[in-house]
Order: C-alpha cells, then sequence, then structure tokens
C-alpha cells in the first residue's frame, strides 16, 4: 500500500517550501534578472590575497586543502565551497607566480582538486607552471604538517570540513611561520581550534557564503538571500511555537514533533 | 625584556612540561576521587530496565586514532551488555571497526584487559553476533535499519538464516536500543535511526564531539551519552569492573590543570607585555 | 623476556612524536608507512565490500549488482588523459546520493528537530530551569540571526547579532574544553604505555639521539 | 542537438537519483523502498573503489619519485612498500590473515594514536601562544572553556563543589543555544547547497565551470 509516512510530513512541507524558494530566486532573480544580492565582508576572504601577496615577497609556497568531508557524509558541502574558494586561490597563484601544493584526503575528491587547479592556471595562461606532483593524495592529510615545516610554506589554507586534523594543520601551520586561514562548516567541534590558531576564520556558514561573495555571480548570491528568508522563516517559527506553548497551547509545537 | 622572551618560549619548552606532568602520576599513583556524571548514569539505567530478549544493535565505530577513548568505552558497555539477558547485535560501520572489536575480545594496549566471553557464558549465534564491516556511512546506516540481514552473511561468512538471534532481528522496529561508539557521523546516525523511527539511540562520543550532542539531548533525539574517557571511567564505577578508563583519569585532571593554567599565564602575560608597552 | 610488541609500539609511538622536536628522517618512516598502509587498508576494506555487497550476489545470478561495479570502471581510466574525464558519471552518482541524505538527514533532524527543541514552553518546574530556558531561546534567535549575509543589521538592532556571537563564542569555548579532554585522553594512553610497558626501553635511546642532535647543531652554529 | 557531453549525463543522475532519493524518504512504497536501499547500497561499493584513484597516485607519484631520485625517495620505498605488501595481503588473504592484523595492531594503531596524541600538545601550545582575551568575544570563549576545562576535571571537586555543576552548565544552556543556532544555519546552508548540486548550478564537484 503506498501512503506517505505519517511523521515526516512536516519535513515534506519544510523541504518542498524550501526548494521552491530557492528554485526562484535562483532560475528568475538570478538567472534571469542577473540580480546581485550585496553579501556582507567576509574578512578572511579578503585577506586571502594579502596573504598570497606575502609569499610573493619571501618567494615561499602555499598550502591549501578543502579539509576531509567524503562527498558521501552531511559535511560534503563544505569539501564543495572548499573546492570553489581552491579554484580562486589557484587562479591568484597562477597570476602572481606563486607555489601552490594542494594536498587531499579524500580519494573521490581527488581528482576535483586536481582538474580545479589544472583549470585555474588554465583560465590564467600559464599552463606550463602547472605541477602535477604539486597536488597530492594523502590518504592522511594531517601528514602535511611534516610536509609544511619541510617547505617552509608562507601561507597556510584549511577550507572545508576537518576534524581532528584541522588542529594539527593550523598549529604546524603556525610553527611553520605561515598565515593561517580557515574556514570550516562543520563538524561545529573543530570550529574553536581553527579560530583561535588561524589569523583569520570562516565560522559556519561563512563559508558557504565565501564563494557567492568571491565570484559575486547572481545564481550564487541569489541562493544566499535564499538562505535568509529562510532562516527568517525559522526565527518566526521558533518565536510563534515558544509563544504559544508558554501560553499552554502546544498543539503547534507537537506539529514538529517528529 | 624577559617578559617577551618568555611570552614567545619556543613551544618545545611546554611540550616538555606536558610530558613530565603527565608522568607524575606514572610514578605516584594519586587515585583522584570521581562521580559518576549524570549522562553516563543515564545510559546504565537504560541497559539495565531493558526486558530480557530484548535486541540491543551496538555499533563498534571506534578507530585507532582516537585511542583508550572510545576503545574503554565501547569494552565497558559490551562488558554491561553481556551481563544481562539481551540479543547483542554487534556491527561496525567504521573501516577500523572490526580490527579493534578483535582487540577488544583479546585485551590490548589501549583496550584494557580483555573481554572473555566464558565468563558471561553467552553462545555466539544465539545471544550475540558479530555482522562485521559494512562501508558507506549514511548510506549503510539507512540501509541496516531498512534491512538487517543486508550483509547477508555475519564476520565468518555463515548465512544468517543458520543463526537464531538474527530471527529476533529482522529491522529497526526490532531494535529495542541501538548504541554506538564512534568518533564521527553523529548526525547521520541521529538523522536514520532516532530521529527516522524514533529508536531509543544511546552514543559513546570522544571529548571533541560532545559540546555539539548537548541540543540533541536536550530534544530527546539522544537518550544518554558517555563523553570520553571519564564517561568510560564513570561506567566501569557502576559496573563495578575497573578497566583502564579509571587508570588513566589522573593523569587527565593533572593535564587538564595545566592547560588551564597556561591559558592562564599566557594572558597574564600578553597584558602585562601590554601595559609595559604603553607604559 | 621482552615482548616485542610493546618495543615496536615504542618506536612508532615515539618516532611520531619526533615530530614535536623537528621534523627528521625518523618522523618521515613513521608518516610514509602511516600514509601508505591507510591507503592499503581503505582500499581493502573497500574490496572486500564490493566482494561481498555485489560480487558474490552476482556469481549467484542476481546480474543487477554488476552495475556498481562497471560504474566504478572510471577510476580505472582516471589515469589516461583520454578517458580521464569518464570520472564524473560515478561521482556523480556519489555526490547526488551523498547530498541527496545529507539534505534528508539535515532538514529532518537538524532543522526541524531543533526547531521544536526551541519550541519548548518558557515556563518550567523551578526558576532557575525557566531562566535557563529563557537564556536559549534568547540565544538560540541570535545566533541564528547572526548567519544572515545579504542584510547589514545596524542601529539599535545590531545588537541581535552581537548576542548571537557572544553565544557563538560560549558554545566554542566548551567545544575547546571537551576537544582538549579528549585529546589529552590519547595522550595519556601512550603516557600510560610508555611506562608500565617493555616500551619503557625506547625512552632513553630516544633522548640520546635527540641529545646528539642539539649537540651536532650547536658545533654546526658555532663553526658559522 | 549537440552531443550529450559526459557532463550532461552527470547533471541528469545527479538531478534524478537525488530527487529520487528524496523522494523516497517520505513515501511507504516496498517496491521503491527495496530499491532505494539497493542503489544505497550499491553507491558504497562506487564510494569505496575510488580508493583506486587514490591509491594509483601515491603510487605513480612516488615510483616516479624514486627513478628519477627525487627528495626522499628513500622514503618513497618504505612509502611503496607500506601500499602494495598489505594491499596484496589484504586482498588475498583478507584482512584476518595474522600478518596483517599484526601489522595494523602493532603499527598503524600505535602511529595513528600517536598523531592523535600530538593534538594534546599543540592544545597546550595554541593555549599558551594563540589564546589571547584580545576582544569581548574571545574573552568569552576563553572563559567557557576554562570553566568547562575545571568541570571536567574531577579534582577541583575538592577546591569547590561547583566548578561541575558550573561547567555542565556552560554546555547545557549557552552551548545548546550557541549550537542551535549554528546547526540550524548549517542545516540550511546545507540544503541550499544541495539544491545548486541537484539542479546542475554547482558544478565544483566536477570541477566544470558552468556556461
Amino acid at each position: 500500500m503506498i501512503s506517505i509516512i505519517s511523521n515526516r510530513v512536516i519535513v515534506l512541507l519544510f523541504t518542498v517550501g524550501s526548494f521552491a524558494v530557492l528554485i526562484y530566486l535562483m532560475f528568475y532573480v538570478g538567472e534571469r534578472r542577473k540580480k546581485i544580492f550585496h553579501i556582507k565582508r567576509l574578512p578572511p576572504i579578503d585577506a586571502i590575497e594579502e596573504a598570497v601577496g606575502r609569499c610573493v615577497e619571501l618567494g615561499r609556497p602555499m598550502h591549501f586543502t578543502p579539509g576531509t568531508a567524503t562527498l558521501t557524509r552531511m559535511e560534503a558541502p563544505g569539501t564543495i565551497a572548499g573546492i570553489a574558494i581552491l579554484g580562486y586561490v589557484a587562479r591568484l597563484a597562477a597570476r602572481l607566480g606563486v607555489r601552490l601544493i594542494a594536498t587531499c584526503q579524500m580519494p573521490e575528491t581527488y581528482p576535483l582538486v586536481r582538474e580545479t587547479v589544472r583549470e585555474s592556471f588554465i583560465t590564467e595562461g600559464k599552463i606550463d607552471y602547472y605541477n602535477d606532483e604539486d597536488v597530492i593524495y594523502m590518504p592522511q592529510v594531517k601528514a602535511a604538517a611534516g610536509l609544511m615545516q619541510r617547505e617552509h610554506v608562507g601561507a597556510n589554507f584549511l577550507m572545508g570540513g576537518f576534524w581532528h586534523e584541522g588542529l594539527v594543520l593550523a598549529e604546524a601551520g603556525a610553527i611553520a611561520g605561515a598565515i593561517n586561514i580557515g574556514g570550516i562548516a562543520a563538524p561545529v567541534a573543530t570550529i574553536p581550534f581553527l579560530v583561535i590558531c588561524c589569523d583569520y576564520c570562516l565560522m559556519g556558514e561563512e563559508l558557504y557564503a565565501a564563494s557567492a561573495y568571491i565570484t559575486k555571480d547572481p545564481v550564487l548570491t541569489s541562493t544566499i538571500a535564499g538562505q535568509d528568508y529562510i532562516k527568517v522563516a525559522c526565527v518566526v517559527l521558533i518565536l510563534i511555537g515558544t509563544i504559544l506553548s508558554t501560553m499552554g497551547l502546544t498543539q503547534f509545537a507537537s506539529l514538529f514533533a517528529v | 625584556m624577559t617578559l617577551r622572551k618568555i611570552e614567545r618560549l619556543d613551544p618545545r619548552y611546554l611540550f616538555l612540561i606536558l610530558l613530565v606532568v603527565a608522568s607524575i602520576p606514572m610514578i605516584i599513583p594519586l587515585g583522584l576521587p570521581m562521580k559518576a556524571g549524570a549522562l553516563t548514569e543515564k545510559a546504565y539505567l537504560i541497559i539495565e530496565s531493558l526486558p530480557p530478549e530484548s535486541v540491543v544493535v551496538i555499533d563498534a565505530c571506534m578507530s585507532a586514532g582516537y585511542g583508550p577513548e572510545l576503545q574503554t568505552q565501547f569494552v565497558a558497555l559490551l562488558r554491561h551488555l553481556l551481563s544481562r539477558p539481551l540479543k547483542v547485535v554487534i556491527v561496525s560501520f567504521g573501516t577500523e571497526g572490526p580490527m579493534l572489536f578483535d582487540m577488544a575480545l583479546k585485551g590490548g594496549l589501549i583496550s584494557g584487559p580483555k573481554v572473555d566471553l566464558e565468563k558471561y557464558g553467552k553462545v555466539y549465534g544465539v545471544d550475540w553476533v558479530y555482522l562485521g564491516y559494512i562501508p558507506g556511512g549514511e548510506t549503510a546506516f539507512a540501509s541496516f535499519a531498512r534491512d538487517s540481514w543486508m550483509t547477508k552473511v555475519d564476520d565468518e561468512n555463515t548465512p544468517l538464516d543458520e543463526l537464531p538471534i538474527m530471527q529476533y532481528c529482522k529491522n529497526i522496529d526490532d531494535w529495542s536500543l541501538s548504541i554506538t561508539v564512534t568518533g564521527g557521523s553523529f548526525e547521520q546516525y541521529i538523522a536514520q535511526w532516532s530521529a527516522a523511527y524514533g529508536t531509543t539511540l544511546i552514543m559513546g562520543v570522544p571529548g571533541v564531539s560532545a559540546p555539539r550532542l548537548f541540543p540533541y539531548v536536550a530534544t530527546g533525539q539522544l537518550a544518554a551519552m558517555l563523553v570520553s574517557l571519564r564517561g568510560a571511567g564513570e561506567y566501569e564505577l557502576l559496573i563495578k569492573q575497573p578497566g583502564l578508563g579509571a587508570q588513566l583519569m589522573d593523569i587527565l585532571n593533572l593535564t587538564q590543570l595545566l592547560i588551564v593554567l597556561s591559558v592562564i599565564i599566557g594572558n597574564i602575560l600578553y597584558f602585562a607585555g601590554r601595559l609595559g608597552g604603553q607604559k | 623476556m621482552v615482548v616485542v610488541e610493546q618495543l615496536i609500539y615504542g618506536i612508532c609511538a615515539l618516532s611520531l612524536w619526533s615530530l614535536l622536536y623537528r621534523e627528521n628522517p625518523i618522523y618521515r618512516v613513521a608518516e610514509y608507512f602511516y600514509v601508505g598502509f591507510a591507503a592499503a587498508n581503505a582500499f581493502v576494506l573497500a574490496w572486500e565490500a564490493m566482494i561481498r555487497i555485489a560480487w558474490t550476489p552476482v556469481t549467484k545470478g542476481q546480474y543487477i549488482w554488476i552495475l556498481p561495479i562497471i560504474l566504478s570502471i572510471p577510476f580505472l581510466l582516471f589515469f589516461y588523459d583520454k578517458t580521464r574525464s569518464t570520472y564524473m558519471i560515478p561521482i556523480s552518482v556519489i555526490v547526488s546520493l551523498g547530498t541527496a541524505l545529507g539534505i534528508r538527514g539535515a532538514i529532518h533532524a537538524q532543522l526541524i528537530g531543533q526547531i521544536y527543541g526551541t519550541m519548548g514552553s518558557l515556563i518550567k518546574a523551578t526558576g532557575l530551569d525557566t531562566l535557563n530556558v529563557i537564556l536559549i531561546a534568547i540565544g538560540s534567535i541570535c545566533s541564528i540571526i547572526y548567519f544572515i549575509f545579504t542584510k547589514e543589521i545596524k542601529g539599535s538592532a545590531a545588537v541581535i547579532p552581537r548576542i548571537g556571537r557572544i553565544f557563538i563564542m560560549a558554545t566554542f569555548g566548551a567545544a575547546y574544553a571537551n576537544t582538549g579532554m579528549g585529546r589529552l585522553t590519547n595522550m595519556s594512553g601512550i603516557i600510560l604505555n610508555l611506562w608500565k610497558t617493555d616500551a619503557i626501553y625506547i625512552i632513553p635511546v630516544a633522548l640520546a639521539v635527540i641529545a646528539i642532535d642539539i649537540v651536532r647543531q650547536r658545533m654546526q652554529r658555532g663553526s658559522e | 542537438m549537440r552531443a550529450l557531453s559526459l557532463r550532461d549525463i552527470a547533471i541528469m543522475i545527479t538531478f534524478v537519483l537525488g530527487f529520487f532519493i528524496i523522494f523516497e524518504y517520505f513515501v511507504k512504497w516496498p517496491e521503491v523502498n527495496t530499491m532505494a536501499s539497493n542503489i544505497t547500497q550499491a553507491c558504497t561499493v562506487i564510494a569505496g573503489l575510488a580508493t583506486i584513484v587514490g591509491v594509483g597516485n601515491l603510487t605513480r607519484i612516488h615510483i616516479r619519485n624514486l627513478t628519477r631520485r627525487g627528495p626522499n625517495y628513500l622514503h618513497s620505498i618504505v612509502l611503496l612498500c607500506a601500499i602494495w605488501i598489505p594491499l596484496v595481503i589484504g586482498i588475498m588473504y583478507t584482512r584476518k590473515t595474522p600478518s596483517y592484523v599484526y601489522l595494523y595492531n602493532n603499527v598503524y594503531g600505535p602511529i595513528s594514536n600517536a598523531f592523535f596524541a600530538v593534538l594534546a600538545f599543540y592544545i597546550l601550545s595554541g593555549a599558551y601562544r594563540a589564546f589571547r582575551a584580545r576582544t569581548f568575544d574571545s574573552f568569552i570563549l576563553m572563559l567557557a572553556a576554562i570553566l568547562v576545562f575545571l568541570g571536567n576535571a574531577p579534582v577541583t571537586g575538592n577546591l569547590w563543589a561547583g566548578f561541575d555543576p558550573l561547567g555542565s552548565w556552560i554546555l547545557n544552556v549557552p552551548n545548546t543555544a550557541g549550537y542551535r543556532g549554528v546547526i540550524i544555519g548549517t542545516a540550511i546552508g546545507q540544503t541550499v547547497l544541495a539544491v545548486r548540486v541537484l539542479l546542475g548550478r554547482e558544478l565544483g564537484y566536477l570541477a566544470q565551470k558552468r556556461e
């Protein structure tokens, strides 16, 4: 017998509702009307250019890793955002002629990291500077702690999902005398370490908003706007629910008891 | 300015201090006092209250990197489950689970004394079973909940229909309790087991992951939680079978105080340096 | 009689910890072994899962299960430039499934679960509980508003994201402390094994090697 | 009609498979549910086999490093042996053979554990070097960290009984509130990114540019 699972109706409504808002914003507002929403300043992204400049002066290489969240996990979006920022950093490295060492722990993400760096060098017309061996597959990326000290890196970018290796790489970067720029959405437990040990750090969703902030692409910025509208909707729902429950009317809240 | 020099201390001196402080309890056993926390006690009471023949699925998803932190929790929980009249279905969703499950049975450096099965008089295939490693993370949780026979064979490749215990455990509706001792994928377990089917879920987690799970304890999606070595030490206290957990608590106490001290000293030197600079 | 395994344990742990002194060839051996074995272990487990979940049913006649194996062939072709782009097919299968499962989990457990958790009545049994629940409600709402990007909240309302950021900082402080406890547990496990087992014989050897290295560096610096 | 490029096929697969798996979650329909369960199992196999790319690449780079006598080429030998000896043993004789278990328990385990423990040292040096109360926010972060640390060390109970309840108050109230904000925010952010992926508007994971 085919039926909708009763206690998941509210989840279905929320999914369909948020998809509708996002699809409207992405296709109509973003692609057709090309509206670019202003995104508030993200200091860590502005600091990227400064860090690459520092590496040019000191003649030291840079290290970038898009984190250790595999694409089949809940934290996958962090890796996808990390790879988008990798493209930006790789283009800067190609343009300013700085050696970029990219390490990647996840086998299925490794091809993406390689292609992203190669694409960036091609778009900057510097394909002959692209070195295949500087994009390293490391089944345990925390081993890059040794590599950073060996190569004496000048800037260390950690963008994506990190667990314990986040602190190892941040501290190792600091000990190697590099500017540490971190960005992590999930898992939340690692965020404090990058906030403390990095010079600049994107916290939580700021990482997802970073690719929109960099590219100023109408589709990306409109989805960030959609994200904010859904957030406001959640806050309104919470306020209504809390007020009603405090008055004893818990039917509204029990709708969400799933 | 000596203050400036001390603040810029080479980190290697700090590493040395930590090594020395951590080694003190090895020379003089301190035996500091310890009381079981609320969350650990809740896990103990849930298992104690299970009626006989209830099916308990426990996921040995530890990894060697966490060392004693998760291993001691799994050993304490396994000992408690085996001393109760329950049907214990053990599975591993983590790549290193199988190896560490064997280590728990045989005893090891990070595991403490072995879990000797003879003491509990349990028969394999009737009272407990080990289904081995299932890859895929969240996708595997979803499939295993829907069909607990998905592996088709147990870890020794004996077909499941030859194991009487599996008649009690077809899918998640038969589970009375699900436990996972894991270093990651917490939200996925909650989403695919507790939120999706309302199954009682207990987790053994490393210290690093505990704070972000307290909101799920507040909403009841997570019934109880063992946090890091402290949880294991307390659980060993509750089941009155001391193991590696209690032994390591002395080192943990001293080294945590050392970190608090270094944060305070670091800040005093920082502000003293800045005040000195302004003067 | 000295237990060999415990000696190996001491060698492995201390050669890895030698990174704390400085990056050196002994540490590099441990690092390279670790990287290599991790790759081998991941592959072997994936291979066993493939045999058990996909290959055995095929041998028993359920030919549909050959599909995941065929879809994995592009991973072999990845190393030839002409056929490299075929990897997009298996990657799209993995990503679409992971993303879809991620959404289901995120909206159900994280979004709806936490919204419901925040909707409790503000009046509780004791005065302290009521205060705590009010604080949680204010903190939750303010920290959600902190993450609004497309609108710079100015004026008196700017206090809301400010309060949100303070609650988030308290959360990160708690996370820092609990992570610290976890890592110290790891270390204490190793310290216990280094002192209480035959691994103790490796400690003087390690100290001697480091002492020699310090002296050698001092002499080099002296001679420059 | 432009020839269907691999990119278009990948986008189509992502769209069809993604929305099917989302749709299946809300419906109790036996055939669809078992089909979804089989697809998820198949994906666990594909995701696992992706390690072929990683192992292949590591081998290629380190063999080239060996033949060209590049830096640390002796260590490349260690790495190649560490990959291929356990790999062959693991596949030929499964992971349960004594030699594989021996290598795992007595070499890989301790090194992996030691790597995690390196963090304890870095936390201490980070606490001393970087953990400064420069702004009011970082003061709150520090205060919360110190109180939870003291709450987690049972020995402090002898100095003042209040450390443990205070530490758990911080974990139960401000921590729950802050996490709730971050969890809800991250869940929405993840949903947005997933919509872009499923509708082919985010091709970062294919290393492709959107036209």
